[in-house]
């Protein structure tokens, strides 16, 4: 089943998907790795930044991998590169 | 003997508008507390040779704010008698010589709030969603990876 | 790339006015620096159970200031990118929650002002000649002494 | 040789000696120890804190034992009590 999701793109992930934000439809359970192939596919730019890279789901951190993800209607999602604030 | 002393306070501001040290030192002063321990991020003019003109930051400020209040807690855990705690952040435009983060810790005396104030910082380079894009004089831009993130510089370490 | 720096600076006032922690850290501010750390020492309300109502300072102020210019020297030796430092110290009444002393440093990177705030700080308190009276609630007072000062405490350790 | 100097009296030693600064004739070649004892002659109270002071002579700490201390008129010695700034 699938479910709608906000994705939220920070920094240099907003520059390569030319966007902030999105409501998009994915699969309720997938593994980190999977959610990120689903932003790839929608925005294929965003493969610069796959190697350095995380996920926030509902504000905690999610590395890319096969750690799995459980997604609720309106649930957020972010795209979180390298970190620089400071 | 805490009279007048406030519950220990956690303050955290993320803030278009200019960063201010005694705005931030007078948030944590308290009646029993002798130290006040500071540290003031400010913008470089250069980065390997290039001229910056400005920064910009952007957070994602409630993920930002809940990572910050994880920080506080864990400073609380190992510096007991830490008192308030306070971290500032600048977002938008910075320009050069001007404040991105002040961090304010006080504490009864000056060790605790100032090994809180170093590990504050550096926690907060390493796991607090905010980025900055450094704009150079040649009119190109670099966003910037803090060497403490763990994700940053191709794999996770 | 230091356009616009001015040589290092070694900035020390003391006051019986009120102190400022942005008065200090706009002293030190330099463009191709991103880091100013600071201590601010206030005056605590207690000791061992008493009230405190003020704390009282005098200086032996030409000594002081030459003192400090050693310890600057001894910094700038230590941590040779350390760009300025700054030492504002209040005398006479200084009433409780208020700055007694501020420390601020700039440097380019910020290990090396936070460990020089530490060391500026611990030495100040070991080697300058300023003295402070607790004056308590009781009307009673006591002229303190830092367990940094070597010939504290009854013989020279 | 006698000269005189200036000596300033700090914090506690101030309240001791009942004065902050005085002039006085002393000897121009003599230990740290005998102008102590110079001071402590002229205000027997001093002798509250001997144990627990250093005198500066021309600004630089002195400890009170048998190091040689030159004077020459006009110099400024001060009695130290324990430091307590900051």
């Amino acid at each position: 089943m699938n479910t709608e999701v906000l994705v939220l793109y920070f920094a240099k992930s907003a520059e390569l998907a030319g966007l902030k934000s999105e409501t998009i439809s994915v699969p309720e359970e997938l593994t980190s790795q999977q959610l990120w192939q689903e932003l790839e596919n929608r925005h294929p730019r965003l493969s610069a930044v796959r190697e350095q890279v995380v996920l926030a789901v509902r504000q905690e951190y999610v590395v890319l991998g096969n750690q799995r993800v459980s997604l609720r209607a309106g649930d957020e999602v972010a795209v979180i590169p390298p970190l620089s604030g400071g | 003997m805490n009279d007048g002393d406030r519950d220990a306070q956690d303050l955290i501001k993320l803030t278009y508008d200019k960063l201010s040290a005694d705005a931030a030192s007078d948030t944590v002063l308290c009646p029993s507390c002798g130290a006040v321990s500071m540290f003031i991020g400010t913008t470089r003019n250069n980065f390997e040779g290039k001229k910056v003109v400005q920064l910009e930051y952007e957070a994602y400020i409630p993920m930002a704010e809940s990572q910050l209040k994880k920080i506080f807690c864990d400073i609380r855990e190992r510096w007991s008698t830490v008192r308030h705690i306070c971290v500032h952040h600048r977002l938008g435009v910075v320009p050069v010589t001007e404040a991105s983060v002040i961090v304010a810790i006080s504490s009864p005396h000056r060790v605790q709030s100032l090994e809180a104030v170093a590990y504050c910082i550096d926690a907060l380079k390493a796991s607090v969603p905010i980025w900055k894009k450094e704009v150079y004089e040649t009119e190109d831009s670099t966003w910037k990876e803090n060497k403490e993130c763990l994700w940053a510089g191709g794999t996770l370490k």
